[in-house]
């Protein structure tokens, strides 16, 4: 057990993969050098050489593109995408190739890539550097879409994204980088696309994943204190969604919310929503409710914490849900 | 072909029989439309009769196959068909440059290439016919799949060229795209990566003169060829219909790759002789009358003639050649006509490589859905 | 009232458009003589010239990126994208410059570019020729998405998308091309955003858009047969929805299912489902149940007909709404 | 400045200071590092000691300007800061030679074009700020927002370019972007584009040599002005640190561009003396002596030691400039003290212009859940 932050938890475990597999490579914009602009691949390039730690041109669907080709012979490439807001220019590789390319082949190649997203607001960011597309990836069949929400889970989901034989679109929360937490790097992980109980709690459940986790662990602290029970169930993978687990728990709590960055309208909050109601449709005593972004672009630095999902706005939301 | 219609050509950037005096021609030809032998001061071949006559029969067979699948496809047995009528040469001529250990990587049109790397030709029918989105593997025969989105190969080549350097091999990889495809941001970003790394690939832009309905102009205004320079790599531009300057330009830049040399950009200036697909009517937006000039080059006509010249080839090759054609488009015919759909559940397989829980679901959940019309009258004649 | 093709109900707006507006332009790959591959702009370049009927490179986002500038110039370019697989090199452009240019400049220039996009299955096609990327577009704040289901919607949702100074991303189901209607060029339209109740029905609310109409009004009559009185909501836009007219016939009906050809994972289904049960908690007998894609590749085209919701599949969804 | 280093810097396709005898330099220059004025065979410029002295004043402002900024950044008045220390002539060079009816389409750097331009520098600092996210109406000095999305913008600029072309207008275009954004398929379609329609667009590329820790070799193996030959149109590499051969050029460009000729590529070679923004901290990746290097090739002095040499200007120009960059810098300070944020309500409006019945629904319904913060105190304390 080490408490180690979670962009170093990132770091660890990309050295441990590459230690332990000469095939896993790391390519992005200013990964070399400068390991990253915020340094999650900092020493990589010192200790692996440059043909490991790729410094890539400036070119979004090169990287992605070029990764594929890597893949078909045999390597497994972690890239990194500089921000959330920069992926778009490699979308058309991932949707249209990477996310195709093992059907297409009949189960005859794999496509092993990591694409790596810092992604989320809270940052005080310009424009395009803290947005939440997970919606735009998960709603692609053939990729898998996850988002760690402390240390140990970065540690190990990326292991395992890493090691999975299909692209894995990787979300960092990039507000928690800097968060601690004890990783241990000895542990038996949890399943990749398990949703994890992260308070146990009798009166609704908060579903979240990435960044949004820790708020609703402290809107369940909050809600305590006036005596209300909240269940937080960590969803840690937005495509497979680990509805088993959130459906025990809203049989459980009969209420459930849903919170994440992106904006609400096609959000991940809308299928799990719908999902969880066709499946729970007698027990639930409220409609689940989902707190999320606006239907806008991600506003100016100045005005984010009025946008983004904090304490109030998921309390707001219990709320109306517990006033069904 | 008239000298005229070679001309005009000319003045958009084509095809010139030979460059002003000292200067190296623009366009590499070692076979002239009426098959004679002309020299190059840096590309050469010496091929024996032997090999000349295979690179005929490679090019009839891929003709034949060709023709066959068209008329699958009127007789409904595909849904679509991408002709590569009259880029016999280029494709022949640059596929049997490659090695086995070599990797290609084709757009939709590759069929002759298929060929030259033992891809058997029923596999490429069935993304055609739709039963598949493409049925081989492709490190059978280092053969990648056909890819539609066009460009978008160009930097998997460039990727899979990464890694033969990574390992120290000395293949080559080699990228087909078309001359609409030079547009796409992809193929510019491709030559960046690859000039970048220095990666053992070849660009094979087999410029057929149309991206669809629109001619070259509207894609450049300077030959294609040229596009190499400002990225740090050589381009070339080759007579696409002469098998033999195809070959030999080939060869030599993926010779170049394989020894360090990094990428190199071929065109091949050749002609789309049908339409785009079974889907096109190329009457909408060009003349016949360009097709006729083209028609005289034809490079299965000029390697004949060679061929008949060199006194290569007898009546019983050609005889032997033919027999083969029509056993091929036999085998061609009852292989598709035999084809099978696939089981409707097979949309769930190969999603994913290691399992997803909502597939999974949906899986089942179809599979019960269906069985329920087994039982009921009812829901059958919905 | 004349009876037209939807296919040249479309061409005749774009005429009609162009006509009476010197600033629209029409741009893609093929569509000036040869007419588009789907004959769409048949004529259009022979009547207004090579210098409003743009044949371009062949480069999706070097289309949607002039045609930025082209709007920041004063024109007002209606893009042809020649099938739905292929809008997603354009996609960076549409996503991070047409969406957020108005908002970004605090609303000092506008972008009226329309992207027509035909889409959908059920034509025989090969991979990239069959799918239905809506969900991706509808979750981007700053864009419009649209798409109509009979000729004269067709013409009319054209005209006004046309006229609209905010980005329009207008789907057209290509398998319905050749069907024929009547369409009014001298009615009054439509507001561009509003459902329309394409059949009354007391039983179950059938909501679709695009060529799912047909398919749910075929359903109805079907089910007309067993005695089920089924409403079909013809919804026509899916940013925004009219939740309103969906509401007012959920509240009747008390069920509803939503049928698309997208896959159903985080598609329109769930948006709407999620909203509506929000809106109808109390009123629902059932949960809003959902016919779509399934979460794979769009299959090849001899199995696309099991992939695709038809009849059977509708019936389904509506039988199991029934039973609840 | 050594000239070793300059040998250096010129064998990656760097400055060289005279071509071989016969042969244009490859690097446009008509003043000396030293300050002294030297001629070109194909560019030349003759400015009046008034206009010389208003190319010295706009960098000295632009160059106050920028520092103040960085001092506002640390002070934490913004958030951020991409500092164009360094490349003063690049930007007051080209901006100086557009014409109010041209267009200009910037990255996120152009803060000397901006000034060039009349857009008041307050009005840069929202965005770094992070109280809007360009706070200007582009159509008021025809100086587009600054485009973050790296090469989107060249499309843009060929789009308006085509459209001044269609308008029959002898206006001209100018779009900025980096030595990295090179490499982006966007930039590739634009040049694509901009040939195919022989648009009035000038594409301007200020190789600063870095792209945050990436050197231009990262990037491309040849200079980068050589990328345009192979699009159809001209490419110049002009020494972006000598504002007289920065003005020649991209006027000559410019015109070239209003009468007809199409694209050009201009490359400004410069040099990004500070770090990639205020985030970035360059002793990671770069020595200090390569800045040391480009130090004695300053835009600002090299023009200094002009008009002293030429006796242009005197003590009190100098004073009056030095004076008027305090004024500058002070009402700087002041409005971005006074910027006010934001009102939160403010993020739903102008994401449409002709409404949204989504955003309508978002806007009240957050105005009523922040209203019912106002009169419950439990709500405020949460
Ligand atoms: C990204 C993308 N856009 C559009 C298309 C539709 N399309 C298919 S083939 C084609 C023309 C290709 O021309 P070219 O590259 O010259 O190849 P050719 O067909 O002539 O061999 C087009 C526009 C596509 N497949 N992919
Ligand atoms: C598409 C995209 N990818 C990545 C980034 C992150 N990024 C911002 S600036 C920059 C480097 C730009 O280098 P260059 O084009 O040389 O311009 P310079 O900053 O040197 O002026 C990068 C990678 C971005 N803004 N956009
Ligand atoms: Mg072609
Ligand atoms: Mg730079």
């Amino acid at each position: 057990m080490t408490a180690m932050t979670l962009a170093k938890a990132i770091n660890s475990s990309l050295r441990t993969a590459m230690e332990s597999d000469p095939k896993v490579l790391v390519m992005g914009e200013d990964v070399g050098k400068l390991g990253g602009v915020f340094r999650v691949t900092d020493g990589l390039q010192k200790d692996f050489g440059e043909e490991r730690v790729i410094d890539t041109p400036l070119a979004e669907s090169g990287i992605v593109g070029s990764a594929i080709g890597l893949a078909l012979r045999g390597y497994r490439p972690v890239v990194e995408i500089q921000f959330d807001g920069f992926v778009f220019p490699a979308y058309d590789q991932i949707v249209t190739q990477l996310a195709k390319m093992h059907a297409r082949a009949l189960g005859k190649v794999k496509m092993p890539v990591v694409i790596r997203i810092p992604y989320g607001g809270g940052i005080g960011a310009v424009e395009h550097h803290s947005e939440s597309p997970e919606a735009l990836f998960a709603h692609v069949a053939g990729l898998k879409v996850i988002s760690p929400a402390t240390p140990s889970d970065a540690y190990w989901m990326l292991q395992q994204a890493i090691e999975c034989d299909d692209p894995v679109i990787f979300f960092e929360p990039k507000r928690r980088y800097w968060d601690k937490g004890e990783v241990d790097t000895a542990a038996v992980p949890a399943p990749l696309h398990r949703a994890l109980v992260a308070r146990e709690g009798t009166d609704l459940t908060l579903a979240a994943y990435g960044p949004m986790v820790k708020v609703c662990l402290e809107a369940a602290k909050a809600a305590e204190e006036e005596g209300r029970n909240l269940e937080v169930v960590d969803l840690r993978s937005i495509s497979p969604v680990d509805f088993d687990t959130l459906q025990a728990s809203v049989e459980k709590t009969r209420r459930l919310v849903v919170v994440h960055e992106a904006p609400v309208f096609f959000g991940s909050g809308a299928e799990i929503a719908s999902r969880i109601t066709e499946r729970c449709f007698y027990h639930l005593e409220a409609p689940v409710l989902r707190v999320g972004g606006f239907h806008s672009p991600y506003p100016p630095a100045r005005v984010e914490e009025e946008y983004l999902p904090g304490l109030d706005r998921v309390l707001d939301a219990v709320d109306r849900a517990l006033a069904f | 072909m008239s000298v005229k219609s070679t001309a005009a050509r000319s003045s958009r950037g084509g095809a010139k029989r030979r460059g002003a005096a000292g200067q190296v021609p623009e366009l590499v030809q070692l076979l002239t439309p009426e098959g004679e032998r002309v020299e190059h001061s840096e590309y050469s071949i010496d091929l024996s009769p032997e090999e000349l006559r295979g690179l005929y029969r490679d090019m009839v067979l891929t003709r034949r196959f060709d023709a066959e699948a068209i008329t699958l496809q009127r007789q409904g047995e595909l849904g679509l068909w991408a002709s590569l009528l009259g880029q016999e040469a280029a494709q022949i001529g640059s596929g049997r440059a490659t090695r086995p250990d070599d990797y290609v990587f084709p757009t939709y049109r590759e069929h002759g290439v298929a060929w030259t790397r033992g891809v058997d030709p029923l596999n490429l029918l069935g993304m055609f016919r739709g039963v598949n989105n493409g049925g081989w593997d492709p490190n059978t025969n280092n053969f990648q799949l056909y890819t539609i989105v066009i460009g978008s190969q160009t930097l998997h080549a460039t990727g899979y060229a990464m890694g033969v350097a990574k390992d120290g091999a000395d293949s080559a990889v080699i990228a087909y795209f078309g001359d609409g495809a030079s547009s796409q941001g992809d193929v510019a970003e491709a030559f960046t990566f690859s000039a970048v790394y220095n990666a053992p690939v070849v660009f094979f832009c087999q410029n057929n003169q149309w991206a669809i309905s629109e001619p070259t102009e509207k894609q450049t205004r300077v030959p294609l060829y040229q596009r190499a320079a400002g990225f740090g790599f050589p381009g070339v531009r080759v007579d696409g219909n002469d098998v033999l300057a195809v070959l030999a330009v080939t060869r030599a830049a993926l010779e170049r790759a394989r020894s360090g040399g990094g990428p190199t950009l071929v065109e091949a200036f050749t002609y789309r002789m049908g339409a785009h697909t079974t889907s096109d009517d190329a009457s909408r937006y060009r003349l016949d009358t360009e097709r006729q000039e083209w028609e005289a080059k034809d490079p299965i006509a000029r390697l004949k003639a060679y061929l008949d010249n060199e006194k290569a080839a007898d009546d019983a090759f050609y005889a032997e050649v033919e027999a083969e054609s029509d056993a091929l488009a036999k085998r061609v015919r009852e292989g598709v006509r035999a084809m099978p759909d696939p089981d409707p559940m097979t949309i769930f397989d190969n999603v994913y490589a290691d399992g997803h829980a909502l597939v999974d679901e949906e899986r089942a959940q179809f599979a019960a859905y269906r069985a329920s019309f087994a039982d009921t009258q009812e829901g059958a004649v919905r």
